[in-house]
C-alpha cells in the first residue's frame, strides 16, 4: 500500500498540564494528536500508580504523528510547556496511510 | 480530658476509621487490594453533591444567618493567613528550601474535604448542630492559600509571573465548583429536595464514606510506603503541630464569629486540615520544582490520619469547652 | 397556561434540572470537573435496569393490557415514521447535505431514555401513573428510526447496500437489551420482586438521576463550546421545532390508543425526544462521513436540555387538557 | 424432593438468577451490553465489604462461639484436600496434562464469594441463619488450595520451586485482606455498627448483587463464546460433577462440626463452589504454562450457573434433611 | 538478546468500529493485536474527550506487532475497514524477542 | 532542536506480572519506564477483554525509553520475568528531548 514518510511523537506529560499542551500544540498548527491513559510507571521522581486517586494526579500520554518537515514546530511548542516539568519526549520514524490526512 | 479520651476512643473504633486504617494496613502490607480510580473519583462525587447539598438545605431551613457573609470573609482570610504560618514554620523547623516550603504551606492553608465529612459524621452521631453555611466556608477556603504560597514562593528576585490561566483553574477547580453548586442546589430546593433526595443522600452516605476512607487509607499507605526516607522527623513534627497551629487559629475564628458550638469546631477542623486534591494540582502546574511526594505524604499520611483520629474529638471538645456547651 | 407555567417553574427548580444546569455551567465555564466514563456508564445501566424493572413489576401487577401490543406496534410506526419528517424539515430549513441530513433524522425518530426517567420522576410527583408498557414502547422506538435514516442517505443512485451484520448490531444494542430484560425481570418477579428491590431500584433512583444530569450537563456543555460554529440559526430552531411536531404525532398516537393521562404524556416525551446513546454509534458505522458533532449537538445540546425544562411539562399539561383529565 | 423443585423454581425466577440469564444471553447473543470494569470491582468491593461486615457483627452479637476456631481449622483442611480430589477426577476423566488439571483443581479448592453471597441471600429469602464466623471461614478457604494445586504441578522430577514472594501475594490478596477485615470491623463495631451501615450495606445489597450478576453472566458467556472447543463432555461432566464431590465433603464437615443447617449449607456451598477471581490471577503467576481459558471457563461458565441455579437450593434442601431441621 | 526484525503498526480507529477491524484482521490472518483505551484527541473533526461518555463514542488504538513480509495483508484488511473513517494508521520499523510468537 | 538517540522499549505482560516486571526493572537499574492500560487483545491463547473483569485479569504495557548502551541489561532483566509468560516485547529506535533525563 502506499504510505508516507512520518514522525509520531510520544509525549508523556503530567496531567495537570494536558490542557496547556494541548492548546500549545493547536497553537502551532498541529491540529491531529491523540491522548492514552497512563496507569502509573517510575522516574527520577519515583514511582505512582493512578490506583485509587481522586485528584487529577499522574501522567498521560500524548501521541502525535506529523510530516517529518512540521517535527521541529512540533517540539519547541511542546518544549515550552514540558521545560520545567517531569515527563518525557520521544520521537520515532514512521510511515503512515492516507498522507493527506496530516 | 477524659471525655475527650472516651471520644477519642469511641471515634477510634467507628466503622469509618476502622475502614481507614483497613487500607492503610492493606498497602503498607503491600497487599494487592485496591479501589479502581473512577470508583474512588465516583465516591468523592458522592460524597461533595451530598455534604454540598445538605448544607444549603439547612441554610434554605434556618434562613440565612446574618454571619454567613462573615464567616465566608474570615475563611478567605483565614486560608490566605494559614501558608504564611506554615511557611514560616516550616523554614525554621526544617530544611526544605522555599519552593517546597511553599508548596506545602498551600497545601496547609487549604482544606480536606473528606475531614470534613468525617467531623460532620461525628458531630452528628453526638446530636451536635453546625452552621448549613459551613460547607460554603470550606469551599471558599480551598483557594485562597494558593494565592499566599505562590506570592511566598516567587516574591524574591527570581520570582516569576504566575500565568494568567492558573487562577481560572484554581477557581473552577472541579470540587469547588460541585461543592459550590450542590450548596446552590440545596438553597434553591430547600428541605423539600432534601427529603427527595434522603434516601441517596443521607441513608447510605455513612457506608460510602467507609468505602472511601478505605480507598484513602490504600492511597496514604502507598505513598508511605514509596515515601521512605523524605519524612524527616522535623517534617513528621510539622504534621502534626501545623494541624493543632491551625485548628487554634480556627477556634479563634469561630469565637469571633460566635458560631454554634459545632460550627466552631468545624472552623477548627478546616483550619487543621490540609488539601490533598486540588491544591497538588494546581501546585504542579505552578511550581513544578517543587516535589509533590512531600507534601502528599505529609498531608495524606500525617495530617489526614492525626485529624481524623485525634484531632476532630480534640477540637470538638475545645469547641465545647470554650463556648460553655454542656 | 398558569397551570404550565407553575408546572415548568416548579420543574426547573428541581434537584434533577439544576443539576444539569450544574453540569452545563461548569462546562461552559471550562471547570475541569467531570465524571469518570465508567461511573456514567454505571449510573445509566443503573437507571436502565431500574426503568426497565419498573415497568415490567408494573405490568405483572395491572395484568397485561389488550394495549399493549398495540402500543408496541404503533411505537415502533411512529419511530419509522419521524424521520422522514424530520429528514424534511432539515432539508428545507438548513443547508445540510442529504447524509448529515439523515443522519440527525435517526436521532430524533430514535427517543432519549434519560428523558423518558425524568419525565416518569415529574409524573411521579405529580401523582400521576403511566401503563408499565411504555418501557417496552420505548425500547421499541430506539431502532426503526435508523432503518428509515439509512433509507433516506442510501435511496440515491450512489446508494451503497447496508452492511448485514449491522442490523444484529443495532437490535441488540446495549441499551435495547438491558431494558427489554430488566422489563422481562420485572414481568416475571412482579411486586414481590419490586419490593425486594426497593431499596435499591426506588429509593435512592432521583439522586442516581441528578447526578446522572450532572454529568449530561457537563458532556452537553463541552458539545456546546466545541461546536461554536456548527449550529446555525436554522439548526438551531430545528432543535426545537422537531420536539414539538415529535409530541404532536406523540399525541395523536397516545391518543388514538386511548392511553391514560400519564401515558399520552409520556408517548409525546418519546416521540419529542432524541437519541445520544445507541444512535450516534451505529450511525459513525453506517454513514460515516456524516459530522457527529452536528447530531450530537442538536440532541443534547440543545432538544435534551429543551425537553427537560420546557417540553416535560408542556406535554403534560397538553396530555391533561386533551385526555380530559382533571 | 418437590420440595427442592419447589425451592429450586422460585430460585430460578429470582431477580438475581433472571439478571445472570439476562447477561448470559445477552453475551451469548453478541449484544454489547456491558459493564465498565471499575463498576464490576466497585460492586465486589462492596459485596465482599458488606458480607464481610455483617459476618463479623454476628459474631460480634451471638458471642464468639467455641466452634469458630475449629471450623477455620475444618475449611483450611478442606482447601487443601479438595485440589486432590480435583486432580485424582481431571487425571481419570480427561486428558489434560498435570499442569492444565493442577491449574483447574486450585479453583475448585478454593471458594467463590459471590456464590456465597447468593446462598446467603436464599438463606435470608428462607427464614434461616447461619454462623456469622462462616465469612472468616470463606476467607480461610480461598488460599490453601493454591498450595496443594502448586505441590501437585511442581512435585515430580521437573518441579521447580514456587518463587518466594507469590505466598506474601496469596495470602494478602486484596478480596481477602476486605473480606477479613471487614468482618474485623463488623466484629469491633458489633450490631451498632451494623444498624449505622445499615441503609448501605443491607438495604441495597440485593440490587447491586443483581448487577453484579449481570455481569457475572456477561464475562461468564463471553467466555463460553471464546471457548467453542476448549469444553469437551468430559471436562463438562467434571464442572458438574465436582461441585457435588465438594458439597458432599462440606457436608461431612459441617455435620462433624455441628453447625446449624444453614451453616452445613453455607459449608456445602463453599466447597462446592470455585474460584475465578484470585486463584486465576496466582495461577498466572505460578503456573503461566498452564490455559487460563479452560479453568475460568469450567468455574466461571459451568460451575458457577449450576451452583447458583440448582446447587444452591440442593445443598439448602440436603442441609436441612441432614440436620433434621423443620 | 536475539531479536527480529518486525513492523509495529498501529490504528487509531471509531470506538464503535473496533470489531469490524478485528474481525478483517483475524480475517487476514492476523491473529496478534492488542487494543488500548484512548481517552481523547484533536483531528480534522475537532476535539473531543471520553470523559462523561455514555455510549461507545471517541477511539481506541490497536497495536499490531507483524512480520514485515505480512505486513501488506495486514494493511490493505486494515484499510478496508478504516477507509470511510475517520482515524489513522501508521507502521514502524522495529525488533522483537520470541519471534516463534509471530 | 537537540535530541539524542534512544531505543523504545514495549512489553505487553500480563498483569498478575506486573509487579515482577517493575521489580526486575529497577533491580537492572532501569527507574525510567510508563505503564499503560490495555483493553484487550488477541493472539495465540485466543482473544479476550477487559471488559466487566473483576480480577486482576488481562495484560499491561510496559513502555521504557532508555540509551541504546543500556538496551541490553533492560532486555535480559525483562525476559527472565515474560520468559514463561505469554505476551510480547518489541523495540524501536526512537530520538529523545533532555537525555540528561534517562
Ligand atoms: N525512561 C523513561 N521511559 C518511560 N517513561 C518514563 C521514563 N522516565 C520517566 N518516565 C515517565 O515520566 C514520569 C516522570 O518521570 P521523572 O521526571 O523521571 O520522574 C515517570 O513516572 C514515568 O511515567
Ligand atoms: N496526526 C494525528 N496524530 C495522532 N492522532 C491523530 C492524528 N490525526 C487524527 N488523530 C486521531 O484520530 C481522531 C480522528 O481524526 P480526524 O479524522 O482527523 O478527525 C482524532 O480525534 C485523533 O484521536
Ligand atoms: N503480534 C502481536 N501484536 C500485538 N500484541 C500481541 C501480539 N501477539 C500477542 N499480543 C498480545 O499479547 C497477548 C498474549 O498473546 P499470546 O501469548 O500470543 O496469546 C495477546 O492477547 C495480545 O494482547
Ligand atoms: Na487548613
Ligand atoms: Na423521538
Ligand atoms: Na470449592
Amino acid at each position: 500500500m502506499q504510505t508516507h514518510k512520518a514522525k509520531r511523537v510520544e509525549i508523556i506529560i503530567e496531567a495537570p498540564m494536558e490542557r496547556r499542551l494541548t492548546d500549545a500544540l493547536l497553537g502551532a498548527g498541529v491540529t491531529g494528536f491523540t491522548t492514552l491513559p497512563v496507569m502509573g510507571g517510575s522516574g527520577r521522581s519515583g514511582q505512582w500508580t493512578r490506583e485509587g486517586q481522586v485528584g487529577r494526579a499522574g501522567m498521560l500520554a500524548v501521541v502525535c504523528l506529523i510530516r517529518p518537515e512540521r517535527l521541529d514546530g512540533l517540539l519547541e511548542a511542546a518544549f515550552a510547556v514540558v521545560e520545567r516539568h517531569i515527563g518525557v519526549v520521544s520521537v520515532t520514524d514512521c510511515d503512515v496511510l492516507r498522507a493527506e490526512r496530516f | 480530658m477524659g471525655d475527650i479520651l472516651a471520644l477519642a476512643g469511641s471515634n477510634l473504633l467507628s466503622p469509618i476509621i476502622l475502614s481507614f486504617a483497613l487500607g492503610l494496613a492493606a498497602a503498607l502490607a503491600r497487599s494487592d487490594l485496591s479501589v479502581p480510580e473512577a470508583a474512588a473519583k465516583a465516591m468523592s462525587i458522592y460524597l461533595l453533591f451530598a455534604i454540598g447539598f445538605k448544607g444549603g438545605a439547612a441554610v434554605a431551613d434556618h434562613g440565612v444567618d446574618a454571619n454567613l457573609i462573615l464567616s465566608l470573609f474570615a475563611g478567605v482570610l483565614l486560608s490566605f493567613a494559614l501558608p504564611l504560618v506554615a511557611f514560616a514554620l516550616l523554614r525554621g523547623l526544617t530544611q526544605l528550601g522555599p519552593i517546597d516550603a511553599a508548596a506545602i504551606a498551600a497545601h496547609y492553608g487549604s482544606i480536606s474535604i473528606v475531614t470534613f465529612v468525617a467531623a460532620s459524621s461525628v458531630l452528628t452521631a453526638q446530636g451536635m448542630e453546625f452552621e448549613g453555611y459551613m460547607v460554603a466556608v470550606a469551599a471558599s477556603m480551598e483557594a485562597p492559600a494558593i494565592v499566599s504560597a505562590l506570592w511566598l514562593a516567587t516574591r524574591g528576585p527570581a520570582g516569576r509571573k504566575v500565568e494568567s490561566g492558573l487562577w481560572q483553574e484554581i477557581l473552577l477547580n472541579g470540587s469547588i465548583v460541585l461543592l459550590v453548586g450542590a450548596f446552590l442546589i440545596g438553597l434553591i430546593t430547600g428541605p423539600r429536595g432534601l427529603e427527595d433526595l434522603a434516601p441517596f443522600i443521607i441513608s447510605p452516605w455513612k457506608g460510602v464514606l467507609c468505602l472511601f476512607l478505605l480507598d484513602m487509607g490504600l492511597v496514604a499507605g502507598r505513598g508511605l510506603r514509596n515515601a521512605r526516607g523524605i519524612l524527616t522527623p522535623a517534617l513528621l513534627g510539622f504534621g502534626i503541630l501545623m494541624p493543632l497551629v491551625g485548628a487554634s487559629l480556627g477556634l479563634a475564628t469561630g469565637l469571633a464569629l460566635g458560631l454554634i458550638p459545632g460550627g466552631v469546631a468545624m472552623m477548627m477542623v478546616l483550619a487543621a486540615s490540609a488539601s490533598y486534591i486540588a491544591v497538588p494540582a494546581a501546585m504542579r502546574v505552578a511550581l513544578p520544582e517543587a516535589n509533590p511526594a512531600i507534601s502528599l505524604t505529609l498531608s495524606l499520611g500525617i495530617t489526614f490520619p492525626f485529624n481524623l483520629v485525634l484531632g476532630i474529638p480534640l477540637y470538638i471538645a475545645i469547641a465545647r469547652t470554650m463556648t460553655g456547651a454542656p
